[in-house]
């Protein structure tokens, strides 16, 4: 028993951890007088970071809690700016059709991703919200800030009808559901004379565009500059609804929806409102696209254009915003900027959109937590490969203990079981079963010292049920306040039999580490 | 009812229940929402074209290159959307989009390669028809409904039988069981693959008897395949052959008595009315052991 | 060769996640094995990576004398089917069962090997001397069986094969206490002239005068023979 | 339906016929229970003696009584009744305080507050969930709070403040190192920044939580326990206050230097006022002008070295103002404050321990009480050590003591009532746990259940019967053979003095009377200078020094120091009781070694195995040979309930350089001990091997006699196992014959037998 378990005595292979830190440190001292300003009318700081101490050197260090926000300053500003200083119509306007598909995406995110529901009908909401105002507009005459108004208005009511059945029916389900809409919906338009079945569209409605600007640089400018803050609004939406109570909400109802229905969350309706929400808030997009583009096609209902977006929100990485605007940057990029090419760049796309799937989980976005996730996963396993169990830590280990005695601990305690192991033998053990109390042989008293020297936790202990009758034994936790469980569930009835076989447990556990 | 309508019906019904089964193997069996579907069927369409222009207008020729491109297909979609994720977290969604992206990089090829114009298939049936009593059959209608339904007939007692279609549908109720007892996911998938791509190159064959064959013909199939797949409950075989009648009767029907603009509308209609009543499609209970 | 598994080393877990720390373990021909832990300790665990379902794996697993595990980081069950061919057959918790198939299609899913399929109707036979109650269910889809109708199915299953090695996670778990005996009844007909079983149970009782040696499980590791030191302190 | 579990305790250790006794009793599970009164006899269940013996006797609270489950409050912490409520603050304010936190990792705690927990009102300077200093107000509706950058560091000084002004919402906070050499856990040669200083303006205006302001708690509030004390704080307090105004960072950089009274101060506790030579109570003194005292709850230790503490003066009565230091712990409890479930008038009942039975389902509890005579009336008086009883009270010894097992050799043995008191963290600890930051548990009350103070009971650490089931085997000895004896406790004897002995010709101590005040130690040792007689059963004996407050003989402290067999020891500079301002420790490092009064001292312990004694030379003197008569064995128990022999678990050793009295003669001593007895950690200067049983010739129990002037004497067998070897057979054993021999002869009056024998001898051979 003890020459199996005898493994051959090596050093694991050591070599240098640490290394330098990738960004300089903000060294601010804890002397200065820091005043936290907050952003205004809400209880938030601008800068939420704080002080951490580098358990290295022990220097004191600012750090951002959360660095997203200044991304999004970033890249909102850039997206911004570009178009308007490269300054050209192609520019212009693919930088509008980025901003009106990024709020139109936020909002669908907020359906698939918030709500859970799976619904192919956002791009329907717009198309209706859009055709309908067009309508209202062309016959009579109501001008575009009502057009927004009653797209809103218009968004609200689509999305009742078409969110009510989600109540009952869920995922693919819903989602064929609403494809049977969307379809309905392009039928519809593109064979009522009303909608323009003849012209492909219906155009004519008011814009804010003013007339003189049309076409030209300023009122695209102006186009952009709208389109913009749209999409800055339905941010807003999606990280108020999202952040806020109903998303948190939902969030739980994702975990477990019996755990959230046990805490009295109406998950469904909280699911049906966000959907409202979405579809309000899709139907003023709706009221927007007919009052930028004077009108509405039949594009907005064709399945192609729904696979397009949806592409766009799946390379950007599902259930976050900025996938949702990454994500239709990326292919708005690749659509509008390479149209010379044809076909071809919806090729680029789907070869962008698979490789994304297939090597990202979650998306362009969730590269770095699948990242980190598969480094921990690698090292677990070398881990397990390289470190003898029980036995000495690797350096990159021991970088990761606090407490630098556990590290010698560990060398120790080996050194001291590898002995211990060699004393082990059927006499010693046929030597504590005669007597397992009182003096013993120095081998045995040996090993008993290490047992009862061991700590607390997964400790072998016994439990007297009836006074020196009944004994089982029972298992330690290690943690105060918490009652030990039974190991085996055996009864002994004599006391030198069950401590003899704690000590059986003991060897045993001293033979297998 | 009328005798044209009836044949017309029947075999929209085999049609669409030939595309339904595919994409309900596929999605029980591999997890797989494959909506690369419409692309494998234009695809097939295309191989029965080519192969009919070079080696003749032959019926074997046309079946053979239609079913032989499907399989191709159906292989090329295993290798890219299933074989490197199926184990991975998120698969079915990731597998939804990858065929999603297959679809449009297959359809855009098409486009590429032999452009927009639509092209005919030879009728491989013969031009001819048969008169019962007062009611006349072109070959091609009953070509259609003898073909699928022989075939439908095979695959089921194929899937009911033998050891391969055991395989497939113990793999479709519980694929960690399946390979408890030795079943390889990777192969039978490849086979469902094969399968159902050959059954959409072979619903492409017949149905481009009717109607032409170009870049876009997979989009309305790909549609039809998967509403009847999600109305029977996807994942149920008999499901799928009911919905195939209810799909492919009601469009039949439209198309006779309202006029063909409006089969979508009430198919549509009437999808969403079932689905009201029945939230999981008309035979729900495998879904539920799917998603475990 | 009498060691009909043999394993070395082992560690596996779940993504970061190290359940099963260096275990070491054999089994030999003939042997039925008592695998004793609480649950949560790593018992179900190995019996996954044995048949290579965990997330990832690291040692040397030997199937009569044939290397079946080794180091393995992509995802779960590429190599179980072949596993499975090798002759384990690993009757899981939760019974991994085919609901939607009847009772005879079921067992007959377990007969994959070639030989095996032909002789499924004999097998089937025998599998029914163990368990006659699925006699007369066999017409039935599985799903509509019963808790303990099921594990009968779900290890039926697993005798239909050409199994060398059977692992059983739980037998008695969610069962009444008579119908478990019955299906540990069971198991113990099963012939295993060169074959070998190892029950992972937390019950202790359930496996009592089963099993010839019982091995512990805890926190990941296998706590060795409890009765190789103490012969008879079991029993008693 | 579930478990049924019964708990309780008396409002008096001890109680004369006639006098009033409460019983508080909480359950869970049972609506109802049997009460009947009964007499314990023999609490070991070990069946080897003669098992749990009761007598039912007839008593006014026999009967079936309503019962329900009481909640407890654990945690010490100070209140301010703020009664004008100066303390509901409209104004600008600051709330200051020189901290010591112990845990500020633990999550919420409350430093300064006058806060509601459930209600979300009024305004707090605690620690926050991360560990981070924070300033937090409410409204009732939101919260609003300022934290401090990094997190603060556990037993480290420093000043903590928060000015904050309603008008313009701003709020600041001060954290602020305070250096000293000796306080603080890392020394300034490490480079750690632990200042912070933020300015933030809150949105929220705190309103009034209406509420008593708190140190080191705040108010919560739930449906079943009603008012409570919440976020509890572990660590120090040492000066604090309320100044009415916006303190700017000079003004608080000031104080940093020299803490004194602001002329605009609301208030100013200065914690080092009250000392006395005596000690301190638990009010917090305001030297402000509105005397808003506080009043400690639960026993804040006082007396603890204070932010200033310089290191030279060891003790608050040298220097009271460098011991300011409050310690509170979130798990401290003297008295659980519980109602009194049922009461009586004790009847006239024989003296000797007793029991309120309680009964619910297949549930029995005992709450054990000691019954004295009227007046003294028997010859014999057994002590019963109460105050040993108080130090082990629900000891976790085996339960979370890690080294437990390598001092008892035995690998622990548990019972029901340990995992009970396992899932009872409120019910306090022993003196040999500590408290949740670390600490030492200094306090000991009996106003609380009591685990192991009843029959049956078993020490998980060493599994045999301890102190109150185990002297329980002396009773059913001295029922068996027909004595007439008294009880007593050490309450009694603290209480009354010599007063309390003087009555009794002979005293019979417990089998483990390890914690000894100083009046107990003053009354024996006069009692046996005027001719008392005392068996000294104990092992480890008169060890500890205790101190009760003059008011409050409810709970008892100890400080272990730097010697001894101790579970912690106390820090630096905190070696003297608040309760009296003693000195603790082992009596032997005060110069008092239990030699000098009982001829024994502590010498080893171990629970492995217990031995017989064997008669020493000595033993055969005329003058001493009556003890054995009856005795043929050269072996003197080579059995007993207590691991199988009279000498054992834990024993004492005879020492002249320790003051054992000249003329005392060995009886008898053990041997054969194994080396799980090593010599206790007092015998040691320099640690060198061979200090076990089986190599050191100290590792021994001594069986010794000797007289006292007016015909007193001591007889000491200086073993725990004693008494737990009499019940043996039945008590018909030549431990009980010797036992007999010497108690029959004590119990007369007038000379002992064989001091005629002090003629010198004259040997032929």
């Amino acid at each position: 028993m003890a020459m199996e378990n005898q493994r051959p005595h090596s050093a694991p292979s050591a070599s240098l951890v640490g290394h330098r830190s990738w960004f300089p440190r903000i060294r601010l001292t804890g002397q200065r007088d820091l005043k936290r300003y907050r952003i205004p009318l809400t209880r938030r700081t601008w800068f939420q970071g704080r002080a951490v101490v580098n358990p290295r050197d022990l220097t004191r260090q600012y750090k951002l809690d959360d660095k997203r926000p200044w991304f999004w300053i970033a890249g909102l500003v850039a997206a911004l700016i570009i178009p308007i200083l490269v300054g050209t119509n192609l520019a212009l306007t693919a930088a509008t059709t980025f901003a009106l598909y990024s709020a139109i995406n936020l909002m669908w995110m907020l359906v698939i991703g918030t709500a859970g529901i799976f619904s192919l009908a956002t791009l329907a909401v717009v198309g209706a919200s859009a055709y309908l105002t067009a309508w209202l507009s062309i016959e009579f005459g109501i001008t575009w800030p009502v057009m927004l108004l009653l797209g809103t208005l218009i968004g609200l009511v689509f999305g009742a009808i078409i969110g009510l059945p989600a109540l009952r029916i869920d995922g693919l389900y819903f989602a064929l559901l609403t494809m049977g809409v969307v379809e309905l919906c392009r039928v519809y338009v593109v064979q009522s004379r009303t909608f323009g079945s003849a012209t492909g569209g219906l155009y004519g409605a008011d814009t804010f565009i003013p007339v003189a600007w049309q076409l030209k640089t300023p009122g695209l400018i102006l186009g952009y500059v709208a389109a913009f803050a749209l999409m800055l609004a339905m941010l807003g939406i999606y990280r108020l609804v999202n952040g806020q109570r109903l998303g948190l909400l939902l969030a739980t109802a994702r975990e477990s929806e019996a755990s959230a229905e046990a805490l009295g969350i109406n998950y469904q309706l909280a699911r049906f409102t966000v959907f409202l929400i979405s579809s309000a808030a899709l139907g003023f997009i709706g009221g927007f696209y007919a009052a930028y583009f004077k009108g509405a096609s039949p594009s907005l209902f064709s399945i192609d254009q729904v696979m397009l977006l949806f592409a766009m929100i799946v390379i950007g990485g599902l259930g976050r915003a900025e996938g949702a605007v990454v994500g239709t940057g990326i292919v708005v990029l690749l659509d509008k900027l390479f149209t010379e090419f044809g076909p071809i760049r919806f090729i680029v796309i789907g070869l962008i959109m698979l490789g994304v799937t297939l090597f990202a989980r979650n998306g362009l976005l969730g590269i770095r937590d699948q990242f980190i996730e598969f480094r921990n996963k690698k090292k677990s396993e070398r881990r397990s490969e390289r470190t003898e169990k029980g036995g000495e830590p690797l350096p990159e280990e021991a970088s990761e203990i606090r407490d630098k005695d556990q590290i010698y601990f560990r060398r120790f305690d080996k050194n001291l079981r590898d002995h211990l192991k060699t004393l082990v033998t059927p006499e010693l053990i046929e030597e504590h079963r005669i007597k397992p109390l009182g003096q013993h042989s120095d081998a045995l008293e040996r090993v008993l010292n290490y047992f009862r020297g061991a700590g607390g936790e997964n400790k072998y202990v016994l439990y007297e049920m009836k006074a020196n009758t009944e004994y089982k034994i029972i298992v330690t936790t290690g943690e105060k306040g918490i009652p030990p469980r039974d190991a085996d569930g055996i009864v002994y009835t004599n006391k030198n039999d069950a401590l003899h076989a704690v000590f059986l447990k003991r060897v045993q556990d001293l033979m297998d580490s | 009812m009328d005798m044209f309508t009836l044949m017309s019906g029947l075999q929209l019904t085999c049609i669409y229940a030939i595309l339904a089964i595919g994409v309900s193997i596929i999605w029980s069996s591999l997890g797989m929402l494959n909506l690369a579907h419409g692309f494998t069927f234009a695809a097939a369409g295309y191989g029965a074209w080519w192969a009919a222009s070079m080696f003749g207008k032959s019926a074997l020729v046309v079946f053979a290159a239609g079913i032989t491109t499907g399989a191709l297909v159906g292989v090329v979609i295993y290798v890219l959307a299933f074989l490197y994720i199926y184990d991975k977290p998120n698969y079915p969604v990731r597998a939804l989009i990858a065929t999603m992206a297959i679809n449009m990089m297959g359809v855009q090829l098409l486009m590429w390669w032999f452009g927009p114009r639509m092209k005919p298939l030879p009728k491989v049936f013969g031009f001819g028809s048969v008169k019962f009593g007062d009611v006349v059959v072109t070959y091609s209608q009953l070509g259609t409904v003898v073909c699928s339904v022989g075939v439908l007939g095979i695959l089921l007692a194929w899937l009911g039988i033998s050891r391969r279609g055991l395989e497939i549908r113990a793999m479709m109720q519980n694929p960690e069981g399946a390979a408890l007892v030795g079943i390889s996911l990777r192969k039978t998938a490849l086979w469902v693959m094969i399968l159902s791509g050959a059954l959409a190159g072979l619903a492409a064959v017949l149905l481009s008897q009717t109607f032409f064959v170009s870049p876009y013909a997979g989009l309305q199939p790909l549609i039809k395949g998967l509403i009847v797949a999600l109305l029977g409950g996807l994942g149920s075989i008999g499901g799928a052959m009911i919905g195939a009648a209810m799909v492919g009767f009601a469009e039949a029907l439209t198309a006779s008595h309202l006029g063909g603009q409006y089969v979508l509308m009430v198919q549509f209609t009437m999808i969403i009315i079932i689905l009201l009543f029945r939230p999981r499609g008309i035979s729900g209970l495998l879904d539920e052991a799917r998603e475990e | 060769m009498s060691e009909i598994l043999k394993v070395h080393g082992l560690s596996a877990g779940y993504g970061p996640l190290r359940v099963l720390h260096d275990v070491e373990f054999a089994v030999n021909k003939g042997e039925r094995v008592g695998l004793v832990g609480l649950n949560g300790h790593g018992k179900s665990t190995l019996f996954r990576a044995i048949t290579g379902l965990v997330d990832w794996q690291n040692g040397s697993i030997l199937l009569n004398g044939v290397e079946i595990g080794g180091r393995r980081t992509q995802g779960p069950g590429r190599k179980t089917h072949r596993i499975a061919h090798h002759g384990v057959a690993l009757m899981p918790q939760g019974d991994a069962i085919f609901i939607g198939l009847t009772v005879r299609q079921h067992l007959d899913a377990g007969a994959f090997t070639r030989k095996a399929w032909r002789e499924r109707h004999a097998r089937r036979e025998h599998v029914l001397e163990i368990f006659p109650a699925l006699r007369d269910l066999l017409g039935q889809p599985v799903g509509k069986l019963s808790g303990g109708e099921r594990r009968m199915v779900s290890l039926g299953r697993g005798l239909m094969g050409d199994v060398k090695l059977y692992l059983v996670d739980e037998p008695s778990l969610g069962l009444a206490p008579k119908i478990s005996r019955a299906v540990i009844d069971a198991l113990a007909k099963v012939d295993l002239a060169d074959g070998a079983m190892v029950v992972a149970e937390q019950n202790l009782q359930v496996l009592e005068g089963f099993v010839d040696r019982m091995i512990g499980m805890h926190a990941g590791e296998l706590k060795g023979d409890v009765s190789s030191f103490a012969a008879g302190s079991l029993e008693g | 339906m579930a478990k049924i579990v019964l708990t309780g305790y008396c409002d008096r250790f001890s109680v004369k016929p006639g006098e009033e006794i409460g019983f508080k009793v909480s359950a869970e599970g049972a609506k109802t229970v049997e009460v009947q009164l009964v007499r314990l006899i023999h609490g070991d269940e070990n069946p080897e003696g003669p098992g749990f013996i009761e007598k039912e006797v007839s008593g006014p609270i026999d009967g079936s009584h309503t019962v329900r489950k009481q909640h407890t409050q654990a945690g010490s912490f100070a209140r301010v009744e703020d009664t004008e409520n100066r303390l509901v603050l409209d104004q600008a304010f600051t709330l200051w305080a020189m901290i010591w936190p112990t845990t500020p990792e633990k999550g919420r705690q409350g430093i300064l507050t006058r806060w509601s927990i459930t209600n979300d009102r009024g305004y707090a300077l605690g620690i926050n969930g991360d560990g981070q200093l924070e300033f937090w107000v409410g409204d009732g509706k939101k919260t609003d709070a300022v934290h401090g950058e990094v997190p603060l560091r556990a037993r480290q000084w420093y000043l903590v403040a928060a000015s904050y002004d309603p008008r313009s919402g701003k709020a600041s906070l001060y954290q602020e190192r305070v250096e000293n050499r000796y306080g603080n856990l890392l020394s300034k040669v490490v480079p750690l920044d632990m200042s912070s200083h933020v300015t933030e303006s809150l949105r929220v205006r705190p309103a009034d939580a209406g509420l008593d302001f708190l140190m080191a708690g705040a108010h919560d509030h739930n449906a079943e326990r009603e008012d409570f004390t919440g976020q509890l704080y572990n660590g120090k307090i040492d000066r604090c206050g309320v100044i009415g105004r916006a303190m700017t960072r000079e003004e608080l950089d000031a104080q940093l230097q020299n803490v004194s009274i602001h002329a605009d101060a609301i208030a100013h506790w200065d914690t080092s006022a009250g000392y006395s030579e005596n000690g301190i109570g638990d009010d917090i003194v305001d030297a402000g002008p509105h005397g808003l005292h506080g009043r400690g709850c639960n026993r804040p230790v006082r007396g603890m070295t204070g932010f200033n503490w310089s290191g030279k003066d060891d003790c608050f009565r040298l220097a009271p103002e460098q011991f300011g230091g409050v310690w509170f712990h979130d798990d401290a409890i003297v008295d659980c404050a519980w109602d009194t479930t049922f009461s009586m008038t004790l009847p006239d009942l024989k003296s000797g321990v007793y029991a309120a039975r309680l009964q619910a389902g297949d549930t029995t509890e005992h709450l054990p009480f000691f019954v004295r005579p009227k007046k003294p009336g028997a010859a014999i008086a057994m002590l019963m050590p109460t105050c040993s009883y108080l130090a082990y009270a629900n000891d976790r010894l085996g339960l979370d003591f890690p080294t437990s097992q390598l001092v008892s050799a035995h690998v622990p043995v548990f019972h029901e009532w340990d995992i009970e008191l396992s899932k009872h963290p409120e019910y306090g600890s022993s003196t040999y746990d500590n408290y949740s930051d670390g600490a030492g548990v200094c306090y000991s009350s009996r106003l609380r259940p009591i685990f192991n103070m009843r029959p049956k009971h078993r020490m998980a650490g060493t599994a045999v019967a301890w102190q109150f089931p185990a002297d329980l085997s002396v009773i059913y000895w001295l029922e068996t053979k027909g004595y007439d004896y008294d009880v007593i406790t050490d309450e009694d004897v603290h209480r009354e003095g010599k007063a309390c002995l003087s009555p009794y010709q002979v005293v019979i101590n417990g089998t483990h009377a390890e914690y000894y005040s100083e009046r107990m130690l003053d009354a024996t040792e006069d009692y046996l200078a005027e001719g008392g007689r005392v068996m000294y059963l104990s092992g480890n004996g008169y060890y500890w020094a205790v101190s009760f407050r003059e008011d409050d003989l409810t709970c008892m402290e100890v400080r272990k120091l730097e010697s001894g067999s101790r579970a912690w020891q106390a820090m630096p500079g905190e070696h003297y009781m608040a309760s009296n301002g003693e000195r603790s420790g082992i009596w032997r490092n005060r110069g008092r070694p239990p030699q000098k009064i009982v001829g024994t001292g502590f010498t080893s312990e171990g629970m492995d195995e217990s031995k017989p004694f064997r008669r020493m030379p000595d033993g055969y003197h005329k003058s001493v040979s009556w003890i054995f008569d009856g005795v043929e064995e050269e072996l003197i128990g080579d059995f007993g309930l207590a691991a199988g022999g009279a000498a054992g678990i834990e024993i004492d050793r005879y020492d002249l350089t320790l003051g054992t009295p000249p003329h005392t003669r060995i009886l008898a001593s053990s041997e054969g001990h194994s080396d799980n007895y090593p010599r206790v950690a007092e015998e040691i200067a320099f640690n060198f091997p061979g200090q076990g049983g089986t190599q050191h010739y100290h590792i021994r129990a001594d069986m010794t006699y000797f007289t006292t002037p007016n015909n007193g004497a001591v007889w000491s067998p200086s073993s725990i196992a004693w008494g737990q070897a009499l019940p043996w057979n039945n008590g018909d054993n030549n431990v009980s014959r010797v036992m007999g021999n010497v108690l029959d002869a004590f119990a007369k009056p007038g000379p002992l037998p064989g001091s005629e024998f002090h003629g010198e001898e004259k040997h032929w051979k």
